[in-house]
């Protein structure tokens, strides 16, 4: 057995910029950070998952206001999200790529580009959010559709009563897509500050890990959206 | 070569210690040095202790006489409350891992800090806001819906601003509790000293490690709980309260999705801490460690998917309960090994009674008591009768206070000497474990033949049948206040009076004991080379203040 | 050699309830089997801690440990294998005795009973329609309960049977049981809520036969003859008692004795003569006027006209102010 | 000493940092489009029950593809996978468990709500 402590050559070379002072390169500082925002996206996982729980018992039993409710919904609003928020993951994506490559107008153009089509996306959702809200589909106790919503419905459910607990569709449906907004929202905080760090040349090469660990969690907002979708919209 | 040994007295130009490294409040609430943050979660958690503590010194004087009237129904409702949310949310689950944990964990990796320094001071503002947050439920004038938070109760309008105040402090100290789980595992994976493999681990890491994957799936669903309670409470959606439509069994089943593997955030470490203490007070490698290893896993993943034997009288269904039962029972399993594998440890050892060995052997006792009346807990049959008595609050201070807390006192009467670089006096110390031992079980041990007998928990006045056992508990519940005490103002005594503490004082072989005490800021002076964890041969004491060192045995097998 | 230990323990354990539902012995039995497995580990484990620190304690002649193996796969497996078999069979025994317990015992046509739980009273309405703030049932006949809530969870918790469910607002739950001892025993409230939790207790009458519970079941069977007798009813059914005395002792609402004509002190300033008005709103929107120095919490009790008169001629019933 | 093999810690481990194609980014941004509009089409079938299934089976297909490409996993070390998979298991039987027992005292919810409905709003 050797004794604890060996000195070690310490490297001659400049410590890079961005280099912490517990690593040795930033090799193993990027591997470090997408780690930990793994470790943090599983918990996001579990943190929906609260709400996929509460979706999935509501739903289990109470089918048929379900179906009714879910024609509120336009579905082609939330495709043309989903296909937003597609892109936007594309984006991202590339963003990483143009990191790694040493590619700088393109880093720049990526990034501008995802924070755009995040703001597209909260711009489809205020429509949406606002519509129901002006027209009294609240959530919980608050859900009292007026009669220009409800003539909107298919002709065969404008025959049906309006259900008692509406309210609780709604409120499962602004609980999650409310949560998701709120992660779409601090994406795009994200993606600010990134923009900013890149119109400052801080990216290359060598240290790109802001800018993989931020689509990470960018690309779990898209992954969530694409279970919301079909759940609220397509299949109710 | 640098004898560890050589960093005890000040001689030469040894790095100066993180104690002295940059002064002043604004070095310290802003520090990025794990083992100041460390340090500053010790102190928050000992207030709270203090602060939990006092409440049930309250509620146990009320229990004095069968009528109560020291204080009214609902100020004793307020105060259990309290007591069990400040414990349990303040001391208890980040007890060991944040605040003995942040201390030791990149030390006995050999690293120079966590993965995330930044993240880690995050972590203990959320965890300071969240207990502002508790300490205001008290200002707007309490809550008195149990820390278990049950609606409807908990979200009658009737509960006013206390419980929205309340649920926001669960939210914000369970982001920090995620966030110092994402930390450790991420510091675990990669930050180990060249050389150390993920069997070279101390086991105290492995249990971070398996506390950390709790924290990660656990504490997310406890946030989305507390958020949709404040939802629910504000907006009346309907989730929870059956005056809207919705199903307050259903909040059960959150809430324990989090709670039940919460009271595994709590113990896994101070199992850990028990198998660092017996093997290096016995001189012994510890007993089956890939075992040991394996079962804090184990426990980790089976812990979740036995919430529901909170939940047996609750109006789950029957199957559900036969399910939730037989893998309830299941967890004894991994707890038996590690018992029988401490046990073996001590088996033809050198065994020095110090004070945190002291504490260990008193642990064996209590966590003994906790797990096996555990069982009748999780067998139905048993349960029922048994459940939401006092022979559940007995059971599960036993495991939660009994064991935790006995094990939190001996990790930190181990680490002390390494954090502060004093030695604390042994003979108070080892007089203050008599005392909290003996208090604990007079407390504690009346309350399983009150349960029993019939007496529900949560009652602020009781039916004179059980007035002996009681009394008896009121009496105990002081004696381990004055032991708490004792030990407590020993700790703090030897920071003015204690001896300085060499680098290894208990020859111990974990790398945290290779660097001076207390450590330098950058913790090593030289990247550290491990050796195995409980490889104890060729460490030699040399005197009290020189503590051991490690003499290069050529004949190392 | 066990067997007569056993015996022992279950006599000398005087602090138990009785056991007065048919389940009762049952349950105790698993009790005391897990109570020997318990007691048998933690022996174990006590006497092999006080042996190991007496013979290998660290001394002069001792300063280092004897070699000896660091792991034993054998050894390891043995002690996961022992606590494996024995979870199977808790798990057996405890889960047989269980399903005996949410069952009513076959064969007999059971007593079904609706029970209503509400801060801080309970209410049994038995069949043929009489109902109490006591339960009725019959020594060998199976009892079959629903409970339901008014506000918040309870749960019916019997020490004497073993038994507990929780009532939960917003849905049913089930109890059921065969009480095997006739006389009376307590029950009481074992899950929390709220001020008065500890004092939400009730008991439980098993008659000795099917013809002393006819008896009772029967005696003022006849609708309510006088109003004064309507709103005694009103008053338990309804769970008035859980927070207001009719013998001046103090609760979590003013004490009903001697209430008539009172002037009360308001809580927000002012006060209020106790009068037919008073009592007719006080019960319909309660927070309207709230005496000083009790707390808002009396929720609406929606009453019909006759049962308000009731519940007026019962208040006059219980004494006017001096 | 040296120890050549020791295990990569805080220094960078053997992986080499893998840029993502073009190819393979426009490819799966193309998939998902193809599978947004499969769910759509699915959708407009009255298939009763399974339309559920049908949509929950494209959503996980979508998120596969978006953790193996867009999120690298493909190309990572197995830690990060088995993060994913873990938490989605975890709370998969969360879900299940949960819905598993609500359904099943179904019943005395409907009869009590039957017996007292929910006051008006």
């Amino acid at each position: 057995m050797t004794a604890p402590a060996l000195d070690r050559a310490v490297p001659a070379a400049p410590r890079p910029r961005f280099l912490a002072g517990h690593f040795e390169d930033l090799g193993a500082q990027t591997e470090t950070a997408q780690l930990g925002i793994w470790l943090f996206l599983g918990s996001e996982i579990l943190f929906f998952g609260g709400l996929f729980t509460a979706y999935g018992v509501y739903r289990a039993n109470h089918l048929e206001l379900f179906r009714y409710a879910h024609h509120f919904l336009d579905w082609r609003l939330g495709a043309l999200n989903t296909v937003v928020l597609i892109g936007s993951s594309l984006s991202a994506a590339w963003s990483v790529r143009c990191a790694q490559l040493g590619q700088r107008r393109g880093l720049r153009a990526t990034l501008l580009v995802t924070l755009l089509l995040a703001a597209a996306f909260m711009a489809v959702k205020y429509l949406e959010y606002s519509h129901k809200l002006h027209h009294g589909v609240g959530w919980g106790a608050s859900c009292h559709p007026d009669a220009e919503i409800l003539g909107e419905l298919p002709a065969a459910l404008r025959a049906v009563p309006v259900p008692a607990r509406l309210g609780t569709f709604f409120a499962v449906y602004y609980l999650m897509t409310g949560l998701h907004g709120i992660h779409v929202l601090a994406g795009m905080g994200l993606y600010l500050w990134l923009l900013a760090r890149a119109r400052r040349g801080d990216f290359g090469p060598e240290y790109w890990a802001p800018v993989d660990t931020v689509a990470l969690y960018w690309h779990l907002v898209d992954m969530i959206w694409i279970f919301l979708f079909p759940l609220f919209y397509l299949i109710g | 070569m640098i004898p560890a040994a050589r960093a005890a007295e000040p001689a030469g130009a040894p790095a100066e210690s993180y104690l002295a490294h940059g002064r002043g409040p604004r070095a310290w609430l802003l520090t990025l040095d794990h083992k100041r943050i460390g340090v500053m979660y010790l102190v928050v958690i000992t207030l709270a202790l203090l602060l939990g503590g006092v409440f049930a010194l309250v509620l146990r004087l009320n229990l004095w006489r069968p009528g109560g009237g020291l204080v009214s129904n609902d100020t004793y409702n307020k105060l259990f409350t309290l007591h069990g949310a400040v414990m349990i949310f303040l001391f208890v689950i980040p007890g060991i891992p944040a605040a003995l944990g942040n201390f030791v964990l990149p030390l006995q990796l050999g690293a120079k800090d966590v993965a995330f320094p930044r993240v880690n001071l995050l972590s203990f503002w959320l965890y300071a806001i969240g207990a502002t947050l508790f300490v205001a439920v008290l200002a707007v004038g309490g809550v008195d819906t149990g820390w278990t938070l049950y609606p409807p109760y908990s979200l009658e309008d009737a509960r006013g601003l206390g419980i929205l105040l309340a649920l926001a402090a669960v939210f914000v100290a369970g982001f920090s509790s995620i966030l110092t789980g994402v930390n450790f595992i991420a510091s675990i994976h990669r930050l180990r000293a060249p050389g150390m493999g993920w069997f070279d681990l101390p086991l105290f890491l492995w249990a971070l490690y398996a506390t950390g994957v709790i924290q990660i799936i656990a504490t997310p669903v406890l946030g989305i709980t507390a958020a949709m309670g404040f939802m629910d409470r504000l907006f009346h959606l309907g989730l929870f309260m059956p005056e809207y439509g919705g199903d307050p069994v259903l909040f059960q089943h959150f809430f324990w999705f989090y709670s039940h593997p919460a009271v595994y955030i709590m113990i896994l470490p101070a199992m850990g801490i028990v198998s660092e203490v017996v093997s290096v007070f016995s001189r012994k490698p510890i007993f089956g460690y890939r075992y040991i290893a394996m079962s804090s896993i184990a426990i980790a993943v089976i812990g979740f998917f036995v919430w529901g034997h909170h939940m047996f009288v609750s109006g789950q269904s029957r199957w559900t309960n036969l399910v939730f039962s037989f893998l309830t029972l299941l967890v004894a399993i991994p707890s038996a090994i590690k018992t029988f594998n401490w046990l073996a440890t001590m088996y033809k050892g050198a065994i020095d009674l110090r004070t945190p060995m002291v504490y260990v052997l008193s642990f064996f006792a209590i966590f003994g008591v906790g797990g096996l009346t555990g069982l009748f807990l999780g067998a139905l049959a048993t349960d029922v009768p048994l459940h939401d008595t006092y022979f559940v609050v007995a059971h599960f201070h036993f495991v939660m206070v009994g064991a935790v807390l006995t094990a939190f006192l001996a990790g930190l009467h181990y680490w002390w000497p390494k954090m502060t670089g004093r030695m604390y006096g042994e003979g108070m110390a080892r007089l203050a474990a008599a005392l909290v031992f003996v208090g604990f079980n007079v407390t504690f041990v009346p309350q399983f033949f009150a349960g029993v007998a019939g007496m529900p928990r949560r009652y602020a006045t009781y039916a004179p049948a059980f007035l002996g056992w009681n009394r008896a508990s009121t009496v105990g519940a002081f004696v381990l206040a004055l032991g708490m005490g004792l030990a407590l103002g020993g700790l703090l005594a030897s920071l003015r009076s204690g001896r300085r503490a060499p680098a290894n004082p208990w020859g111990a072989a974990s790398l945290e004991w290779t660097t001076p005490s207390p450590p330098p800021h950058e913790n090593f002076e030289a990247t550290p080379r491990p050796t195995g964890p409980y490889d104890f041969t060729g460490l030699r004491r040399v005197s009290d203040e020189a503590g051991w060192i490690r003499v290069p045995a050529e004949a190392a097998p | 050699m066990i067997g007569a230990l056993h015996r022992t323990a279950l006599a000398a354990a005087g602090f138990m309830p009785e056991r007065a539902s048919s389940v009762a012995a049952g349950v105790d039995r698993v009790f005391l089997f897990v109570l020997w497995l318990s007691a048998f580990f933690f022996a174990l484990i006590v006497a092999l801690t006080v042996l190991f620190v007496l013979r290998y304690r660290r001394r002069p002649s001792r300063a280092e440990p004897e070699p000896s193996p660091s792991h034993d796969a054998r050894l390891e497996l043995f002690w996961t294998a022992v606590p494996l078999a024995l979870v199977f069979v808790l798990f057996g025994v405890s889960t047989r005795t269980y399903l005996r317990m949410v069952e009513p015992e076959p064969g007999r046509d059971p007593l079904r009973i609706q029970v209503m739980a509400r801060r801080w009273s309970w209410w049994f309405d038995h069949p043929g329609g009489r109902g109490a703030p006591e339960l009725h049932v019959v020594r060998g006949r199976p009892a079959e309960l629903v409970l339901a809530s008014a506000d918040v969870i309870h749960s019916l918790y019997v020490p004497d049977f073993r038994l507990k469910q929780d009532a939960v607002p917003g849905r049913f739950t089930r109890m059921a049981f065969t009480p095997v001892l006739a006389g009376t025993f307590p029950i009481v409230c074992a899950e929390y809520c709220g001020t008065d939790h500890s004092r939400m207790a009730a008991r439980v009458v098993v008659h000795p036969d099917q013809a002393s519970f006819d008896a009772w079941a029967n005696e003022g069977a006849a609708p309510a003859a006088s109003l004064v007798d309507l709103g005694r009813t009103v008053f338990a059914s309804k769970g008035c008692a859980g927070c207001h005395s009719v013998d001046g002792s103090p609760r979590v609402g003013p004490s009903f004795k001697n209430l008539w004509g009172r002037q009360e002190k308001l809580a927000g300033g002012g006060t209020a003569r106790v009068d037919e008005d008073y009592v007719r709103e006080s019960i319909l929107r309660p927070s309207a006027k709230v005496v000083e120095g009790f707390a808002n919490v009396m929720p609406p009790v929606p009453l019909e006209e006759r049962e308000l008169q009731g519940v007026i001629a019962y208040l006059q019933s219980l004494g006017e102010a001096p | 000493m040296t120890t050549p093999s020791d295990p990569p810690t805080a220094r960078s481990g053997p992986r080499a940092e893998h840029v993502v194609p073009a190819r393979t980014l426009l490819a799966t941004a193309a998939a998902l489009l193809a599978l947004t509009a499969l769910t759509v089409a699915a959708s407009r079938l009255d298939l009763g029950a399974v339309n559920a299934v049908v949509a929950l089976a494209i959503a996980c297909a979508k998120a596969s593809i978006v953790a193996l490409f867009f999120m690298h996993l493909l190309y990572e070390r197995r830690f990060p996978r088995v993060i994913l998979v873990a938490s989605a298991l975890f709370a998969a039987l969360f879900v299940a468990f949960v819905v598993f027992d609500t359904t099943q005292y179904q019943p005395d919810l409907r009869a009590r709500e039957a017996q007292a409905p929910p006051p008006a709003r």
